[in-house]
């Protein structure tokens, strides 16, 4: 894998808050029925998290589970053990009907932490950010200017975000933009 | 700029999370159908002045279809509910028929 | 009816303007008329001018809900062009363009008919083909087009970024006699002239009943009770639905918003249209100097006349970044109007299900360019209860036969 | 003269002096200023011309409702026209200058039209200007927008920057006045969380300047409280120099911040554009004084009372040291006592009113003040100044009784609710004949998505006009907004207020009662647009009675300040020349903006590079790197050729598909979609997505397959390999991933929703790359690794895992160009390692990229058709002769039953073939197929179009495809083609297949 960079090579930029490509990371889309008893023990066995309730993240020792929708989540786990993780999963939801594929190079990470980061947000995605309304654990498929992305609160208070590849030099540039030092809104 | 609350998600989602994919309850006529069946099908549509059931589709969310019942004159917005369904539950007809007595909808009122 | 000219006025300025007289009579509606249009906008009131000047039927009442102009009459973005594709659409837009040259003589009205020059920018190899494609095909429609190069482009619109760094101008599709109008005056010159001719233009009247017996038209209610006719017009864009319902079918048709701007006045800068679908916006510049733009409809079925904002911002975005000087410019009003979009995006102008009873409906955002034509051809359609040669394509059977007239083929939006 | 006065200036820091520049004049003021307040402090009455006939302008106003002093302002990438002098923060360097005139604000050449004024009534331009018929546009039409059109136009790029915010509160309250103080205090008290926006730079509004008593102490104290309390409190925001611009549905409302409009040289942006989703806005934006229609009302130095009594109290500014007061109500004498105490001259108050004023008219007569009931103005004398008025009875015609000199007129014709907001949204007037003014009506409030009210007036853009009932019905707003937003409203009770008493004021519509048509000539109703009493009453005289035909006929209360004086004074006039009541006649509807916002605050950051996204693969760098020429496919932007340097574009595209075919050549194909579709109805649910059957292709196999719309026409095309008996992989075109993923879940969601299915776009997961010529395989087999790609190991059609050099890749034996090919996917991440590995490799086969155009035309040759130039929405896989690739086994599929109706089984439908030119040359991109004769509508006939034409290296001639009628069954006829030049060109019908055509070279 000697070969492998991910979109921007962990660029970072420094406005009033701090926006970081965050470099490789593994991503599965795991499709099935969340209620089942067969791929909680999939999810649990590959990761070690639980299944997370409507648009949170669970975390577990060896990677996470972020609520996509009714019938997809997204796990993240180590760039390197992706390929392990699938075959986990797929094992144990043998004779289940399930899709479990390998999206780690589709995607970009993007870490944005400092005092600011909920506002460089609130400027490009139509969701409330306030501390109230979004919380640790909190998920959020939205959309960032132009494009789709989904976010979540970790507990220091940083986000991360995900967004396609192909656009993470876009998301990476209106983070930017909003992020300028000046702009900070004193509202959240 | 409509906000409508998708029901598989929960989310108060504003408009430009949400892409309209028009009338919802169309029933599709394949081969075998008759010539005015299918232009139904595809072209004629209720249009009215007032509630409209339609769909819509979470794009920049959780991506499912959803169908909502919305007037189109005041743009109230009487429930949000499943695709997965043949006619509006009951729930919201009656919440229309408070508002709208005697309203008839194609098939249902 | 009293002449306008310079000299009118002049004489009228020594008695302070006090003997002008009503543009149109303000009449109660009779018990009978041969022909009842329903709907007194651009093409409700041309269809009766030239029901009236061609075929010489002017026992013709208009009935309009509200005032006359003042749906999408007068909320449009006034562009008046005929560059189209296909031929039947070519053709009943190219015969309007026409009429446009010869109305404010034709009314003795000055519709303000400005043939400055319409140009769609193609930003893309397969917008230079689709415009390319329709030149040809306006070569042999006898519509003057031309594809220019961005050299021209630039020439043309000084104030122009062909460069952007995102889509640069490859060229356009021109059409040096295609320009703009004052809405308004339309309306108003054809209600003049109808009103001359001794027809009834019945305002604050709603239509709220179709009546009908052995599955022919026999008349309508209205607010102001029952009207017989013989014949019946429906000419209501943003309401056809409404009225397929009260006559007894259904359209295929929704009824969106689609919305338009203008700017505060600045002195003239831009002497041509622009549209650009790609970045989806238009603009032009009006005779007081406001920029005016426009761009998509939304896509949910409304009848509010307010559109959603995004497409205000989609559109303005576009327009900066075509035109970047715009951007200090400051946007004085937004409004919305509700057009009918049909299956295919092209209008129906036809007979319907009920005997007797014609439509012209479903122009979507095309509406005021084609008025004369679509007011001639429906006049044609009623008077001689078929279609005429504008508008044989344009009927509903259509959708049946699966046989479109398709314009969005080479422009992903037709305005 | 104006001037500065050493008393008043509440809103000044006097000990900072500000340099400022007005038509090249160096000119000073003080922080706290605005721009009219400095201008008229250095005696700078006159700010510019009117619309129509250019006629001088003065300040007319001290706010938003200012329709007269607008200026160019600022320089460069930072000018902006028709800037209102009255919002304008004065800051140090500021730069400005009048608008509408040539040569100069003084003496202006347009000013001609001015002494035309009779010739030039309403409408005028529609009943002249029509012979001879093209002189419209050429001759007058230049005229009259040379004329008009106010403000200069920018010339360069706007440097600043722009952005929004989104912002979910409970409560919004737009206005900072006195009034929304209150409520936000009241609705705060409840818990929600409140975000109150004014658009000035100061919080109170007027109140502080007009006096009065609450809770015991003088209402500036308490406003001071007030402020000091709700910044104090952790759910309320509070924002000044932002508009509430406009109410959208489902309670959306704009919030314009002007962030650094006052300060340009700081970080940040120039403008936010906040958008707001509140459950329940309470408006709280006040109220507009109304002009008062006497002839010479426009002269500068006539302005409204309360702006006089705010330049002095506000900015310590005079307007004149004679100032002639005339109401119609008690509020203007505070104007007069005020200016009487800062020791200026009133010589008169005019009282319209027969009965004369109360309270107030007793204070102003006990200082002295003059004061006359029942007169009015019968005109106002000057030309760039008011030098006197001439005073007559209200009632009477306009005689005259005395003549009084003066520089400056206060003028009141009572106040109109701002009702802007509120109505918006659709909430709905009623007429309140007391005060003559539309108010909100609480009953028809505009609705949410619940169906219930959302906007709650406040203060007096309720209606209301005393301190006391402003801050009561304020209170009540605020705890009617909580209540609805769902808290428990407030149980405090509002403030105690105290201000004088007032005599109830009579309406005047026009000055005098019975005024002629050579007053009501120079009555102004639209001071910009030049619209007088007597173009109201000739438009109603010609029928345009609707007020919507009146606004338009006369283009009152369409300037740039959209009415706002105006409106009500025109409709007041309309309906006393119709005899009708006001009510029935009814309001212009109000539109967003309250007041114009700038077009950069409304595109936000969506400029230059983030305009639009732009998708990049992850070989874009190399593109980058050897300078690709591109061309915008989508959001993506691929690379259309790579020329060399000093070589053509088409000499690019010549040499890329030669060496291809010759050798070998690469494609980033890495754009085309994939899509994952995986599950026991996998099969089942394609065969109904494809016109072919999909269900029984084997694993391991790859099949070309058709989509169709519903409406039958093809919509998208590509390979779809079979990865196990569960999962298949959908290639789909460039543009079509989303969109056909949507697809295919909007069948999976609505419509078979208990098929067991389940879709994935992996579209991105992989960098894909087209290995092609005959020289592919040496190049794939010198990488490496353990993947046979020999003719026996990966067969046409099929596809296979394994390693290539060191990386994991799949490779698909399918070819878009007749070559040898492999389409070899890797993991995105090590794309750009995968392409250079290639090019490395491949070196000694003078391997080269190949872009889309190279592409374009190898398919043609090979007679492959390309969504998007074959079809273009309207086209069925029949017309395309790709009848083989639609089953005629399966029973269903999308489009079959619209490909059964009558028009498209119509056989004179066009259909695809091949066109040699007879000459060789290339047939222009678009043209049609001529035929004889003419339409019944005068067309040519056409018999058929091109599709795509092309000169084709590897023939050295043009070759072409197109839809032609009967075309299939016309081989080796000849046919036209036309040129827009109006000549043709002769084209011979063919086999498509230019190329191979066999299929020998791609098999090998």
């Amino acid at each position: 894998m000697s070969n492998a960079v991910s979109a921007l090579n962990s660029a970072s930029f420094e406005g009033f808050a701090t926006v970081t490509e965050t470099g490789l990371r593994g991503m599965i889309t795991l499709r099935g029925d969340l209620s089942s008893a067969k791929l909680k023990a999939a999810v649990k066995a590959a990761t070690g998290a639980a299944i997370p309730d409507v648009r949170r993240v669970t975390t577990g020792k060896d990677g996470m589970a972020a609520w996509m929708s009714p019938d997809e989540l997204l796990i993240l786990c180590d760039y390197a053990s992706v390929n392990d993780t699938i075959a986990t999963l797929t094992a144990k939801l043998t004779g289940e009907h399930a899709l479990a594929v390998n999206v780690s190079d589709a995607r970009a990470v993007f870490r944005i932490a400092g005092d600011g980061a909920r506002e460089v947000l609130a400027k490009l995605a139509p969701v409330d950010l306030s501390a109230g309304a979004f919380q640790a654990g909190d998920f959020r498929r939205s959309r960032i200017a132009q494009v789709a992305a989904a976010f979540w609160l970790n507990d220091d208070n940083s986000f991360e975000l995900v967004c396609f590849r192909s656009v993470a030099q876009y998301v990476f540039d209106v983070l930017k933009v909003s992020a300028q030092p000046g702009g900070e809104v004193g509202f959240l | 700029m409509l906000t409508l609350q998708c029901p598989y998600c929960g989310v108060d989602a504003e408009e430009t999370e949400l892409h309209a994919e028009g009338e919802a309850h169309l029933k599709r006529f394949g081969p075998g159908s008759s010539d005015d069946d299918f232009e139904t099908y595809l072209f004629m549509r209720e249009n009215p002045k007032g509630v409209h059931f339609e769909r819509w589709r979470h794009s920049n969310g959780c991506g499912k279809f959803f169908h909502a019942a919305r007037s189109t004159t005041t743009l109230e917005v009487f429930g949000t509910y499943s695709a997965q369904t043949y006619e509006p539950p009951q729930d919201i007809k009656d919440k229309i028929t408070a508002k709208y007595p005697g309203w008839s909808w194609r098939e249902f009122a | 009816m009293r002449r306008y000219s310079a000299f009118a006025i002049a004489r009228e300025a020594a008695r302070f303007h006090t003997g002008w007289e009503r543009a149109w009579r303000s009449p109660e509606p009779k018990k009978k008329y041969d022909v009842i249009i329903v709907g007194a906008g651009g093409h409700g009131l041309a269809t009766a001018f030239y029901l009236g000047k061609n075929f010489g039927i002017t026992n013709v009442a208009i009935i309009e809900k509200g005032w006359l102009g003042g749906g999408n009459t007068g909320r449009n973005t006034t562009i008046i062009r005929s560059n189209y594709l296909q031929d039947p659409s070519a053709a009943i837009y190219e015969k309007a363009r026409s009429l446009y040259e010869t109305m404010s003589q034709d009314l003795n009205y000055n519709v303000m008919f400005s043939p400055r020059g319409v140009m769609m920018l193609a930003q893309t190899q397969s917008e230079i083909r689709g415009y390319e494609r329709t030149a040809h095909a306006n070569a042999l429609q006898g519509v003057t087009t031309e594809f220019i190069g961005p050299e021209r482009v630039k020439e043309l619109v000084p104030i122009i970024n062909i460069d952007g760094p995102r889509y640069p101008v490859l060229g356009a599709l021109w059409q040096a006699r295609g320009g703009t109008g004052r809405h308004d005056a339309v309306a108003w010159g054809y209600a003049r002239a109808c009103s001359d001719m001794g027809m009834d233009i019945i305002q604050k009247t709603e239509v709220i009943g179709v009546r009908q017996e052995g599955g022919k038209v026999t008349g309508v209610d209205t607010t102001k009770g029952p009207i017989d006719c013989d014949k019946l017009g429906l000419v209501v864009a943003g309401n056809s639905g409404d009225l397929a319902n009260m006559a007894g079918f259904r359209l295929p048709m929704e009824s969106v918003a689609l919305q338009a701007l203008v700017s505060e006045p600045i002195k003239p800068c831009m002497d041509v249209v622009v549209m650009a679908n790609t970045v989806h916006g238009y603009m032009s510049q009006s005779d007081k100097g406001e920029m005016v733009i426009g761009g998509g409809t939304d896509g949910f079925n409304n009848y509010t006349q307010r559109g959603s904002f995004h497409h205000v911002e989609e559109t303005v975005r576009a327009l900066v970044e075509t035109f970047p000087i715009v951007s200090r410019l400051k946007m004085l009003r937004q409004w919305g109007g509700i057009v009918d979009v049909t299956g295919d995006r092209s209008p129906v102008i036809g007979k319907t299900p009920l005997g007797n009873c014609f439509i012209n409906a479903g122009w979507g955002t095309g509406g005021f360019k084609a008025i004369p034509g679509g007011g001639w051809a429906t006049a044609e359609l009623i008077a001689k209860g078929e279609p005429g040669p504008l508008s044989a394509e344009f009927g509903m059977d259509r959708f049946i036969e699966g046989r479109f007239i398709d314009e969005s083929v080479a422009a992903g939006v037709a305005h | 003269m104006s001037t500065r006065l050493a008393t008043g200036g509440r809103l000044l820091n006097k000990g900072k002096q500000l340099n400022f520049t007005f038509n090249g004049k160096q000119l000073t003021g003080f922080e706290g200023d605005t721009l009219a307040s400095a201008l008229l402090a250095n005696d700078q009455m006159m700010m510019g011309r009117s619309f129509k006939y250019h006629r001088p302008r003065g300040v007319v106003a001290s706010g938003a409702e200012e329709p007269n002093a607008l200026m160019n302002m600022g320089k460069g990438g930072k000018f902006e026209p028709n800037q209102r002098a009255t919002t304008t923060e004065l800051f140090d360097g500021l730069t400005c200058a009048s608008q509408n005139h040539w040569p100069s604000l003084e003496f202006d050449v347009g000013a001609v039209n001015n002494y035309m004024t009779r010739f030039f009534p309403a409408g005028f331009y529609y009943k002249t200007f029509m012979f001879p018929k093209f002189a419209w546009k050429h001759v007058f039409e230049p005229i009259v927008r040379q004329s008009a059109g106010l403000g200069q136009v920018p010339k360069d790029r706007d440097v600043d920057t722009y952005e929004h915010f989104y912002a979910y509160v409970d409560i919004a309250v737009i206005g900072g006045g006195v009034a929304g103080l209150q409520a936000a205090k009241a609705a705060a008290l409840s818990g929600a969380k409140v975000l109150l926006m004014e658009q000035t730079a100061h919080w109170g509004g007027r109140a502080a300047t007009d006096g009065g008593e609450v809770d015991g102490k003088p209402v500036a104290d308490y406003i001071a409280d007030l402020v000091a309390e709700l910044d104090a409190m952790d759910n309320v925001t509070m924002r000044t120099r932002m508009m509430g611009s406009g109410v959208y549905d489902h309670g959306y409302v704009l919030g314009y911040e002007r962030v650094n409009d006052h300060t340009p040289g700081n970080d940040g942006p120039r403008h936010r554009l906040w958008r707001i989703r509140a459950k329940q806005i309470v408006t709280a934006t006040g109220a507009i004084e109304r002009p008062l229609s006497f002839a010479g009302n426009d002269i500068p130095g006539v302005m409204l009372a309360a702006a006089i009594r705010d330049y002095a109290a506000d900015y310590g500014v005079s307007i004149g040291d004679r100032t002639v007061v005339v109401t119609n109500n008690d509020d203007a004498y505070r104007t007069a006592i005020l200016l009487k105490n800062a020791g200026l001259e009133v010589p008169v108050i005019l009282d319209a009113r027969a009965g004369g004023g109360g309270a107030l008219a007793e204070e102003a007569r006990a200082l002295g003040i003059r004061i006359e009931n029942g007169k009015g103005i019968a005109k106002v004398k000057g030309g760039k100044r008011v030098t006197s008025v001439a005073i007559c009875s209200q009632a009477g015609e306009g005689a005259v009784l005395e003549e009084i000199q003066c520089d400056a007129v206060a003028m009141s014709g009572g106040w109109s609710p701002v009702v802007h907001l509120w109505s918006h949204c659709g909430g709905k007037l009623t007429w309140d004949d007391a005060q003559a003014h539309f108010r909100p009506d609480a009953t028809r409030a505009p609705t949410n998505q619940d169906g219930i009210g959302f906007v709650v007036p406040a203060g007096s853009a309720n209606g209301e006009m005393d301190l006391a009932a402003i801050l009561n019905d304020a209170h009540d707003a605020g705890k009617a907004a909580s209540k609805a937003a769902g808290f428990n409203a407030t149980r405090k009770a509002a403030p105690k207020a105290d201000a004088q008493a007032e005599a109830a004021m009579e309406p005047v519509w026009l000055m005098p009662q019975g005024a002629g048509p050579k007053l009501r000539i120079k009555a102004w109703l639209d001071f910009q647009n030049d619209v007088k009493v007597s173009d109201v009453r000739l438009a109603a005289q010609e029928g345009y009675e609707s007020v919507e035909h009146t606004k338009r006929y006369t283009t009152l209360g369409m300037a740039t300040d959209q009415g706002k004086l105006s409106n009500i004074n025109g409709l007041a006039t309309l309906a006393g020349q119709l005899n009708a009541p006001i009510p029935a006649v009814g309001t212009t509807t109000f539109r967003p903006p309250y007041t114009p916002i700038s077009f950069g605050a409304i595109a936000g950051e969506a400029r230059d590079e983030v305009f639009q996204p732009l998708r990049r693969t992850t070989i874009h760098g190399y593109h980058e790197d050897v300078n690709a020429f591109y061309e915008p496919v989508g959001q993506w932007r691929r690379p259309y050729t790579f020329p060399r340097k000093g070589e053509s574009h088409a000499d690019a595209v010549k040499r890329e598909i030669l060496q291809t075919r010759d050798s070998v050549g690469l494609l980033d194909a890495s754009t085309l979609g994939k899509i994952i579709v995986k599950g026991p109805d996998a099969g089942k649910f394609l065969d109904m997505l494809y016109t072919n059957m999909m269900s029984n292709l084997k694993p391991g196999k790859c099949r070309y397959g058709l989509m169709c719309s519903e409406n039958g026409f093809l919509s998208d095309d590509g390979v779809v390999a079979r990865i196990d008996e569960d999962t298949f992989l959908c290639h789909t075109t460039t543009g079509g991933a989303e969109r056909i993923h949507g697809w295919m879940e909007d069948w999976l969601q609505c419509e078979w929703w208990d098929w067991k299915v389940y879709t994935a776009n992996v579209t991105e997961q992989y960098a894909q790359v087209a290995v092609v010529g005959p020289n592919a395989r040496k190049v794939i087999e010198k990488l490496g690794g353990d993947m046979d790609v020999s003719k026996e190991g990966l067969a046409f059609m099929e596809w296979k895992d394994g390693k290539i050099g060191d990386f994991d890749a799949r490779a698909y034996r399918i070819s878009f160009s007749g070559e040898l090919s492999y389409e070899i996917a890797v993991p995105a991440s090590q794309g750009r390692a995968f392409w250079d590995a290639l090019m490395e490799a491949g070196a000694e086969f003078n391997i080269m990229p190949y872009g889309t155009e190279a592409l374009h035309v190898m398919r043609a040759e090979k007679g492959f058709i390309m969504i998007g130039d074959e079809t273009d929405g309207t086209i069925i896989p029949q017309d395309l002769g790709l009848n083989w690739a639609i089953s005629k086994k399966k029973e269903d599929f999308l489009g079959k039953r619209a490909q059964l109706r009558s028009h498209m089984a119509d056989p004179n439908r066009w259909k695809l073939v091949g066109l040699k030119t007879v000459d060789g040359s290339v047939i222009p991109d678009g043209s049609y197929a001529i035929a004889a004769g003419s339409n019944a509508n005068g067309q040519r006939n056409t018999q058929g179009r091109v599709t795509s034409t092309y000169y084709s290296p590897t023939l050295d001639c043009g070759i072409a495809m197109g839809l032609v009628h009967n075309g299939p069954d016309r081989m080796g006829e000849v046919i036209e083609f036309n040129k827009v030049d109006g000549s043709t060109v002769k084209a011979e019908i063919v086999n498509p297949v230019f190329y191979d055509m066999d299929g020998e070279k791609q098999n090998v």
